[in-house]
Parts: structure tokens; C-alpha cells; sequence
């Protein structure tokens, strides 16, 4: 392995040990299970941890004061987390530090990426969906775990450019829907006039950062099939039924086989989207590669995720056992900055033809 | 239990005037509100129209008059459950007795005769409601030496005498439908053994048969798919081509199984006892039910992440219908083992 | 069973039992295998046989010289003899005689009729299409066993009208191209000139042959998959590998069943399609009813041919056995009278939507 | 048999040498009017470039040079098998050794040692172009009582020797490509047997490890969809959006797949012994190549009924490409058997 790839694997190797701190690797979901359904729903001693780690500036320049690691470290990253259930909302965070770095707004970058500050980018105008609008007074829905922001970054177009609002959260006209995880997604209808404007034209920042974001998510659906796929082994290979351990069954052998390959697959596009994005892909071929990989975990991740709770039988359907939980996140981020359709559709406009 | 009977033998009825006569009286009788409930309805919440079925014996219609049921053919039988789905009856519950196909060797409630009175021990999980329930029927091992079918009684059991403790299992709606049910030296009365001793699982089974068609009736994969409709409006994909033969692949799926159902349905009214096959219906039947709701979960974006219907409208409620489709494939004996029954039983393959 | 059905269900039992003749219970590949790929790819003399039994007329009216039967007895008698692989083209044959009766051609019907003459109606400009352009000069293509024809019926379009014109097969200009199964498409270029004009307006007639004619080739699917499937249970139960029956692993188990699940659809939809159009259903309803069957004829019959084949393993790649031929029957068949996505698109463009 | 081996050790060449080096041989040496041919090509067809192959020591490339082959590391077959690929090459026999994964214990070819000569009874299906070789290379069981993968042999035979009766298996496809091969007392001399006695099979398994990354390699599929867009142009099926939809699906499995194979090149090419879970390249790659040729299938309308390449054109060969499909989910270890690798040897399960 040449040098260069042998210091990036080792940092990946690093977060992912990192990252043990607030997912164990055995798992532990009684701190995940506590948070449920409990606003805000995460825990933002945890978040701050999150900002300690360098986590929240993982991929802001060094300069700006974040880690100036790449996309391969932050899906690493992701992956773990997922795996444990941590419900911070870390990488709508990573997409606000972009911003804020971005527009070089160190007095809001600063405590986010301390982890003091919980800030937000309220983007999103309608459901499945990648494009910034920017009405001024159109409500901004599915901001995750909303309830626990402080500060929402509000995209605004004005004339050709997207100008960027940062509006407090306090007295803010915000509602909270539970979403299946225990968590919240919020709607906002801000009044950005409340807000201080910090960036005349953040289109092209936001594009790329979405972009990540997508591709982050998918890293995290990878950690989620990972763990749930984990737990299904070993279900297999202890629980018994007609005087069999399951796992001996082959129809229920072959199934697992089929997970199996499409885990492969989706950790493999992913982490080749990641490696394409690291080496500097840009323009369609950069959004051809995120959609491929947001594509898969869309797709395989939810697939395997419901064929894990059938493999479990009755217990699966149980809230008691975690396994339950994974489907539930996942169904959660499954089409988080883009379902599995839309990406499909966006790599064939975008992915040349003969594209290898 | 049982208090104002219907007191025709209604399988003397013409079927249409049979049908008019369920009708006229679930309309007469069914609360208009709780039709197509979004989730499974709570004891207080079914309460009443779970006695008014009690009181006319439409409960357990199949069961013999002596037992408290109608004694109704199994062709009024199926009229009866067409009136009920139709009309979005909420479902009661199943009398604790589904365990089609479930693993009877491993039956972990056992009881033991003294004097006139049985001794029950051990546990049962996945009663449906039992813990409002007020009776519960309980196949019980009377016979240890036995093997599998054999030894096994049926019992109707008082949920109030000493010695039962209820722990209810929340399950992934997030709704406690399920129980685990704890037997500690249960008494109860010999009188409330129902059949034979020993005979319970042929009792049951004549029971399951009829189970086992209304697994596989398509009016579970036609509500969802008539809820995927709602939301394809809602989220507009209509517009979509890919959608509109995603939705066009379901609907002939959907149509294609009515026919098959029909086909069953046929042989009952013709008063053939139904064969293993039947248990194709069930497989079909619930694995298309997912890929309905499994399409739901792909049009309506974010909204696959809510846990409550959207918008408060319980007609898009795509992430409840996609979890309580889930155990379609697991209860009344998991789809791995209706394959086995359809190898072994119907194809004739071998081990 | 009311009479009206135990008399159907009767006439039904006999329609099979007949089919024997040609096409015998127990399965005889040699007289199939020998017609293979030799010009023109059927035995006139059974076609002949057809005739005398009667199959050729079944659903014509007695008055006109056929049986008056039905549509479902047509579709018993495709399925058994599809499942005997008989390459005789009796369901474009029985194409033709609707049309002559409609036209009331007696000359031509007649020696149809008795199985002395082989009529084909040479109605498709293009591939996968149910509509009859009816351009004078277009060549006519995958006509069915053409080598075989002694007179084409070509459909003309004369203004509103769908003009029919019987074309001599000696000196037409006809090429012929292998098919799979061993018989022959032709594409013919004819001159209707030279034919003499039978009837001014066979479109409505055509239109309900063509869909009778889907119908009935679903029916001919389901003779395929039946048999084939019946092969392979049969290599199941006997085939030993490893030292074991392979029929005894579950994986192979399990994909029986789903095989025979489709098959069961299958014959349900075109069960329940044929004893629609026997009912008298109309217009849309018919069609949609046809649709219906056809799609899944098409889908699922190819999927179930080709796992036959897979279930088989190496043996079932050999020309020699006889599974194989009924894969490459269902290939010619599977899109004939209407691919699965045409007649989907049909359905759904024509079935109403609370249809039941 | 071997003439004109190429005489420099070529594992010295940098990587993008080696590659040029080939390339150039190859454009060279291979026929135009070969590339990419219909089907499997005959003997005579295909014995130029068999011998100019053989004469460099490219047939078995992995080999050690004391058996004819050039002792390639595996980082350069793959450069070698994508340049052959990329050109379209045909595939020459595959040395009568594609028993991978297949039922050993039931080898039905045994050789006796008589002096200085094993004698070869039995027989053996599947070989490759049989018919056409001069040579073959034959795992034969040695010793009796050892079980399963031990006391297995390599050996080298003539096919001219006297005893070996070729009887050529017509396939679906309508082409002599297998054949079925009987040996009645073929004596071969003790010298060809290639390694150690009664260790063949660790020979073969080291020659098959290197063909499970090769029936896993994404080209065919990527052929085939090549030819998927070829057969949608000539159908004007673009305009559909749900036929875009299942390319832009198809699209998507092939880039995975190839995202997938090159963790494995990747893995070869850093010198790491390949694990059982290369299994799973075999079993998607040609589910997939089967899925773009059912799709081929699907939009060619009655097409898919002729025998031969549609218009004389061979591009526009949707049903031969179909055939071809079927048996790789069957030869190179069935894609059940590949499940059964996966299911024991990568994720441990039981049984």
C-alpha cells in the first residue's frame, strides 16, 4: 500500500476508535433508549462531546478551526455512530459548520464547533428533495432533531444569490413531530428579518455540502445494516426452533448470504464515493458519485434492515429487543437528503455513460 | 359469556339475503368513527363492538352453538368476514389461538389433572390483547409423553383466577398489542374443557383451517394499496412513470390474487375441505402487503421517518402501515414455514 | 356446483382428455424433437388431425361449421397442448377461422375448418403491438410457422374500413427465420392484389380475435410452466448430490414453492379471464380481463421456465433433456400477441379501478 | 507444447508497462473480425490465437514456468484478463478445470499407478471444448479411502491417447460447446502428473482461486449492457421512462459491482490471499448478467423468439446472450452453492 493510503487508513482507523467514546462497540442502547420520545431527543452533553472530538469540524479546514480530515474519516465516523444509535444530530451540525466556515462567521462557528452551540441549517421547503429554494416565508420542514437547536442558518434567495439568515431559536415559531427513532423533526417558520444576515451567496457551498451530507448519511445507514446484520448472526446462531438452532436452516442461510452482498455492495460504493470526493471529483462527477452511493443505502439499507427483523421472527417485532431499533432509524434516514429514486435519477443525468 | 344469540340457523338463509343481513346489522351496530382504525384499537376502545359480536355468537361463528359459536358453514363464514372488511371493521382479537404452523413441540404451558380440576403451569407469549382480555382459550400439554400434535387440550380459562400475570410486549408500532401471559398453578375448572382431552390440536386445526384462508384474503394488501393511492395524491407522483407501473406491477398483483383467492374461496362454498395449498395465499397475500407499504415508505420522502400519520390524516399514515406490515410474514406461522408446508405438502418434496 | 358450471367443467375434462391424442399425458418429446428446424417446422398431418377433432372451430359457431364452444375450453385445449410442445399453429389458426367466419368465406373456411388448409393471418407490421395498421405495402412480420401457410388473410386499410384479402401462400414472397423452439417465423411481403378481397371490415372481428388469441396463448403459458415444472419436481425428488436427494435443501424447497406460486396465479388469472369472456364481458372490461392474464402470463411464465432450468443444473443447459425446450417455447410465446409491459399498460389504462 | 515462451520475467514490469506490453501484443496478435463473437467460438476458429496464446505462455499465465504457464503474480493476470476483456478477445478453453465448488466427492475419474503409468477409468462432463483439445488436464482420484478433497491427483493427458471417447453435449444454445468425455483404461505416463500425488487438489485450489475473482469480474455483465443499450436503441424503447428506470437500476448494479470488484483487485494487487467472500462478486455478477439479458428479453417483443441475432447483426443478440446467461449461475461452483460458502465460510453459521 503506498504511503499516503496507509496514513489515511490509519487516521480512518483512528476516528472509527474514536468514535467507541459515545457508540460502544458492543452497543449499549440503554443511553439511546432513555432519550426517546423525550425533547429534544438526543443529549447535548453528548453533542459537546461530539464538538471536543473534533467531530463537528472533522472536514473544516484547519484553518477555520476544524480537523481538515476528509469525506473517508467523516463516513468512518458516521458508520460508527450510526452503529451505536447516537441520536446527536452530528451531521446537519457538520453541514452548519460548512456554512459557517463557509461564510467565515467564527462567532457562530466557534461554539458549534466546540459542541456548545447546536446550529441547525433549516434548507428544506418539501419532502424528498436536494434543491435550496429560499423562499423567504416558506416553512422549512424535516429539520432533524430540531427541538435541541439554538441557532437555525435559514438560506434566503435574493436575487441570483442564496443569502444566509441566522435566526435564534428562542421565540422562534417552531413545531416537533416524533419521528420514528424517538427523535423529532421540526418545522420552522422563520422570520429572517429576526435573524442576522452573515453571507450574501452560500448556492455553491450548500450544493457541496448537501452533497456530503447525503453521502454522510449513507455512511450511516452502512453502520446501521452492519450492527442490525450483526445481531442477526448471532440471533441465528444461538436462538433454536424445532430443535434446531436457525441458523442451520439453509433457506434462512442463503438470506443471509443475499444481506451479506448487499452490505458489501453498499459499504463499497460508499466508501468508493468517498475515495472519489477525497481525490478531488468535482462537478457532475462529484453529485454522480454521491448518487450512486445514496442510491444503494437507500435502497439495500432499508431491504436489509426489514429482512433482519423477519430473520428475528416474533422477537423482532418486539420495541424490547434493538434490533427494532435499527429499522426504525433507519427508516429515519433512508431518504434523508434524497431517496434512493431521486438519486437514481440524478446519476443518470449527471454520470457519464461510460463512466468506470 | 354468551347472552342474546342469534337465534336462526342462519345457514339456512340464501347467501345474498344472508349477506344483507350481516350488513344491516354491522351498519346498524358499528361505531362509523372507528372505521379503517390507523392502528390496532385498544380494549376500551373496542369494547363495545367486541360484546355485541360476543352476544350474537359472531365471535367464533364457526364454533359449534354449544361452544358459543353459530355453527355457521363455512361459506356463510366467508360472506361474513367480506361484510366485516368491507365495512373497516376494526379487527377483535384472536382468541389467543393463533399459533398455526408455530412451534407446538416447544409448547411451554402444561396441565395437570386433580381431581375435577386442571393445574396449568407455564407461559404462552403473543396472546393478542391479552391483557384486556376477560377469557382466554389455551391450548395446553396434558399428555407429556406425547409427541408434538398429540397431547395437547384446549381450555378456556377465567383471565381473573389466581395465579396469571400479564406482561404486556410493546411491539414496533410502538402499542402494546402483544402480551406474554405467566401461568403459576392456574386452577381451573375440567368443566371448561372444550373437545376431547388430548384432542386440542385437531379442534384447533378444524379452527386454523379457516384461519388460514382469511390470512391470505387480498383485504388487507387492498386497504394498503388503497392508502398507497391516497399518498401517491398527497406526495404527487402521479406524474411519474416509474411510480405508475410500480403501482400498476401491484395492482395486477393485487387483482391476480383476488382471482386465487376466489379460487379457494370457490372450493369452500362448494363445501371442500381446503388442502395445504392454501398456504400460498398466505405467503402472497402478506409479502405483497409489504411491497405495498415498502413503496409507501419510497414516494413519501422524509414523512418515512414520521412516527405518527401525516399531516394528523389517518389515511397517510405510510410508516404505521409499513410496521404493522412487518409481522404479516411472522404470525400464523412465519412464511419459512407456510414454504415448508407448500415443499412438503403440497410438492411433495422430500425431508 | 350449479349445472350451468358442472357442464362447462365437463365439456372442459373432455377438451383435455382429447388433447392426448396429439400431445399424450405422459410427455413425447421425439416427434417434437424431430420437427425441429426443418422447414416448415410442424406435421401438416396433425394440423389435419386438429381439424377432424375439431380444435381448429372450437369457438366458432356451430352454424358456421365449428364447435360453439368456449373461450375457457380454447384455453384448456392450448394448455395441454403447449404442454405436449406441439408446434402446430392452432391458436393462429383459430385466428383465421374466427375472421373467415366473420367474413363468411365458406371457401377458405371449409378445408380451415377440416385442417386441410393451413390459413395464417399475416395482421403484425411491428414487433409487440395489438394494433392493426393495415398498411397495403408493409411487410407482415412474425407470422407463426408461415413455411407451413397455404393462404395468408392480409388485413388492408380502405378508409374507415379494415378490408381482409386472401393472398396464396405459392409465389408469395415470403422469408422465414429460425425461432428458438425449432419452428419458424416469416415475414411476408404481399401483394393483396394478387389475393382476392373477402371481406370490407374485419376490424372489429380482428380486434376481439387478437385479444381471444392473447388468451389463449397465456392458456398455452400456462401448459409450459405446468409441465416444466412438473420435470423438475420429479429431477428433484430423484437427483442426488453431495449424498443427498436435492430436493431435501431447503433453498432449493423453498424456491418450489414460490414457482409453484405463480404458476397457481397464473392459471387463476387466465382462468378467471376466460370464464369472463365466456360470462359475455365487453369492451373495456374484456380487454382489461385479457390484460390482466397476459401480463402475468408473460412475467411469470418466463421466470418460472428459466428457474427450471436453474433447478436443474448443468443438465438442464443440454439440448438433450427436455426442460430446456420449454424454456425455448416460452421465449417464442412470452411476448406473442403482446409483451407483459404492453398488456400491463393496457390494464391499466382500460380496468376500472375498483374492478373486483 | 510450449514453443516461444516470452523469456523476460514480466512480474518486473511496472504496472502500466505490463499493461502496454500486453495491449500491444494483443492488437497485434487477435483478429479483427473475432472480437467480441456471438458465441462460443470453435476450435478451428479459435486455434490461432489458442496456440499464439499457448506459444507465450498465456493460457495458464499463473502457472509455474516448469508447467508452461509464466508464473505471473495475480496483480498482473488481472491487467492481463482486463486487457483481454477490454478487447473482446474469446474466451479459450477453460483447461478442463472449472470443477470449482463442484462435487468432488463424487469424482468419477480414478487412476491406478501400474509401473511407471497411471491407468484412467471413468469419466467426466463439462470439459470444455473437449472435443477440440490435444490436451487436457485432469484431476483424477488416486486413492480411494482418502475422502473428499484428499487423495486427489493432477495429471496431464494426450488426447490422442487410445481409450478416451469424446461425445459432445449439444447445450441451449444449439452449439457443441460441452462435452462428456470417457476414459476406458487410458494409461498415461507417471511423469505427467503434475505436483505432488495425492495433492492435486491444492494445486486446483490455488489455479481457482484466481477463476473466482475471474467469473466475478463485472466485464461480461458490462457486455451485456452494452448490447442492452444497442437492442433499446433498435427498439425505440428510450422514450419510456419505465424502461430508463430499470437501466438506470441495472446501471447502478453494474457500478456497484465494479465499485465491489476493484476492493477485491485491490486486495489481489496488494499480494492478499482472496478469502471465501470473493463468493459473493460470483453470485451478483451473474444474477446481474441474467437480469440485463431477462431485460433484453422484456422490450425486444417477439424477437425474443428467433434463434439467431436479430437482422443479421450480431450486436442485436438478445436471445443468445439470454442462453448464455442461464448457465453462470450454475458452472464455476452453482450460485447456490456460493450461498452455502458465503453462509458457512463468512459468516460462520452452523450446520
Amino acid at each position: 500500500m503506498s504511503e499516503v493510503l496507509e496514513e489515511r487508513a490509519e487516521s480512518i482507523r483512528m476516528i472509527r476508535d474514536s468514535a467507541g467514546a459515545v457508540a460502544p462497540p458492543g452497543g449499549d442502547s440503554k443511553r439511546v433508549r432513555a432519550l426517546r420520545f423525550a425533547a429534544p431527543g438526543f443529549d447535548k452533553g453528548v453533542f459537546g462531546q461530539m464538538g471536543e472530538f473534533g467531530w463537528i469540524g472533522l472536514a473544516v479546514d484547519e484553518a477555520a478551526g476544524g480537523a481538515g480530515l476528509g469525506v473517508s474519516e467523516a463516513i468512518a465516523l458516521t458508520e460508527e455512530l450510526a452503529a451505536g444509535l447516537a441520536p446527536e444530530p452530528l451531521i446537519p451540525a457538520m453541514l452548519s459548520a460548512r456554512l459557517l466556515a463557509g461564510a467565515d462567521d467564527q462567532s457562530l462557528l466557534a461554539p458549534l464547533l466546540a459542541g456548545k452551540q447546536v446550529v441547525l441549517t433549516a434548507w428544506q421547503e418539501r419532502a424528498d428533495t436536494l434543491a435550496v429554494l429560499g423562499n423567504a416565508d416558506a416553512p422549512r420542514v424535516f429539520i432533524p432533531q430540531a427541538g435541541g437547536a439554538d441557532v437555525f442558518l435559514v438560506p434566503v434567495r435574493e436575487g441570483a444569490g442564496l443569502a444566509l439568515y441566522a435566526v435564534p431559536a428562542s421565540g422562534a415559531d417552531l413545531t416537533l413531530e416524533k419521528t420514528m427513532d424517538g427523535g423529532y423533526f421540526g418545522t420552522l417558520r422563520a422570520d429572517p428579518a429576526r435573524g442576522k444576515r452573515i453571507a450574501a451567496d452560500v448556492g455553491a457551498v450548500l450544493d457541496a455540502g448537501l452533497d456530503e451530507a447525503a453521502l454522510m448519511t449513507a455512511g450511516a445507514m452502512v453502520g446501521l445494516m452492519e450492527r442490525a446484520f450483526d445481531m442477526t448472526l448471532a440471533y441465528l446462531k444461538t436462538r433454536q426452533q424445532f430443535g434446531r438452532i436457525i441458523g442451520t436452516f439453509q433457506s434462512l442461510q442463503h438470506r443471509a448470504a443475499d444481506l451479506k452482498i448487499h452490505l458489501a455492495l453498499t459499504r463499497a460504493a460508499v466508501e468508493a464515493a468517498a475515495a472519489a470526493l477525497d481525490a478531488g471529483a468535482e462537478g457532475d462527477a462529484r453529485k454522480a458519485a454521491v448518487s450512486k452511493a445514496k442510491a444503494r443505502a437507500g435502497e439495500s439499507g432499508l431491504m436489509v434492515l426489514r429482512q433482519c427483523i423477519q430473520l428475528h421472527g416474533g422477537i423482532g417485532y418486539t420495541d424490547e429487543y434493538d434490533v427494532g431499533l435499527y429499522l426504525r432509524r433507519g427508516m429515519v434516514i433512508a431518504n434523508q437528503f434524497g431517496s434512493a429514486a431521486l438519486h437514481r435519477r440524478r446519476f443518470m443525468a449527471l454520470a457519464p455513460e461510460d463512466a468506470e | 359469556m354468551i347472552e342474546a344469540r342469534e337465534t336462526q340457523d342462519l345457514n339456512l338463509l340464501e347467501d345474498e339475503a344472508f349477506r344483507l343481513h350481516v350488513r344491516a346489522w354491522i351498519e346498524a351496530e358499528y361505531p362509523a368513527e372507528l372505521r379503517n382504525p390507523p392502528k390496532r384499537l385498544h380494549w376500551d376502545e373496542n369494547k363495545p363492538w367486541y360484546f355485541k359480536l360476543a352476544e350474537k355468537g359472531w365471535l367464533c361463528p364457526g364454533w359449534p352453538r354449544e361452544f358459543g359459536g353459530l355453527g355457521l358453514s363455512p361459506a356463510k363464514q366467508i360472506i361474513f368476514t367480506e361484510e366485516v372488511e368491507r365495512h373497516g371493521c376494526a379487527r377483535t382479537n384472536d382468541h389467543g389461538i393463533v399459533i398455526a404452523g408455530s412451534d407446538l413441540a416447544a409448547l411451554r404451558t402444561e396441565a395437570v389433572l386433580d381431581g375435577d380440576t386442571y393445574v396449568v403451569n407455564g407461559q404462552k407469549i403473543w396472546t393478542t390483547l391479552a391483557m384486556d382480555a376477560n377469557w382466554c382459550f389455551l391450548l395446553v400439554r396434558t399428555d407429556k409423553n406425547a409427541k408434538k400434535q398429540e397431547g395437547i387440550s384446549f381450555l378456556l380459562v377465567d383471565m381473573n383466577t389466581p395465579g396469571i400475570t400479564v406482561k404486556p410486549i410493546i411491539n414496533l408500532e410502538y402499542h402494546d398489542e402483544f402480551c406474554e401471559v405467566f401461568f403459576d398453578n392456574v386452577r381451573v375448572p375440567a368443566a371448561n374443557l372444550v373437545g376431547t382431552p388430548n384432542r386440542g390440536w385437531d379442534m384447533a386445526k378444524a379452527l386454523l383451517s379457516f384461519e388460514r384462508i382469511y390470512l391470505g384474503s387480498p383485504r388487507l394488501s387492498a386497504y394498503a394499496f388503497s392508502r398507497l393511492k391516497q399518498l401517491a395524491d398527497r406526495m404527487g407522483v402521479w406524474e411519474d412513470a416509474v411510480f405508475q407501473d410500480t403501482y400498476a406491477k401491484l395492482r395486477l398483483d393485487l387483482e391476480d390474487l383476488k382471482s386465487l383467492y376466489g379460487v379457494f374461496v370457490d372450493k369452500v362454498r362448494r363445501g371442500e375441505t381446503l388442502g395445504p395449498d392454501v398456504s400460498m395465499l398466505k405467503v402472497f397475500q402478506t409479502e405483497l402487503f409489504q411491497r405495498i407499504t415498502d413503496t409507501m415508505l419510497e414516494i413519501c420522502g422524509e414523512n418515512a421517518g414520521l412516527l405518527d400519520p401525516m399531516e394528523g390524516n389517518r389515511n397517510l399514515n405510510p410508516t404505521g402501515l409499513y410496521i404493522q406490515a412487518r409481522p404479516a410474514t411472522i404470525y400464523g406461522g412465519s412464511n419459512e414455514i407456510q414454504r415448508n408446508i407448500i415443499s412438503k405438502n403440497v410438492l411433495a418434496l422430500p425431508g
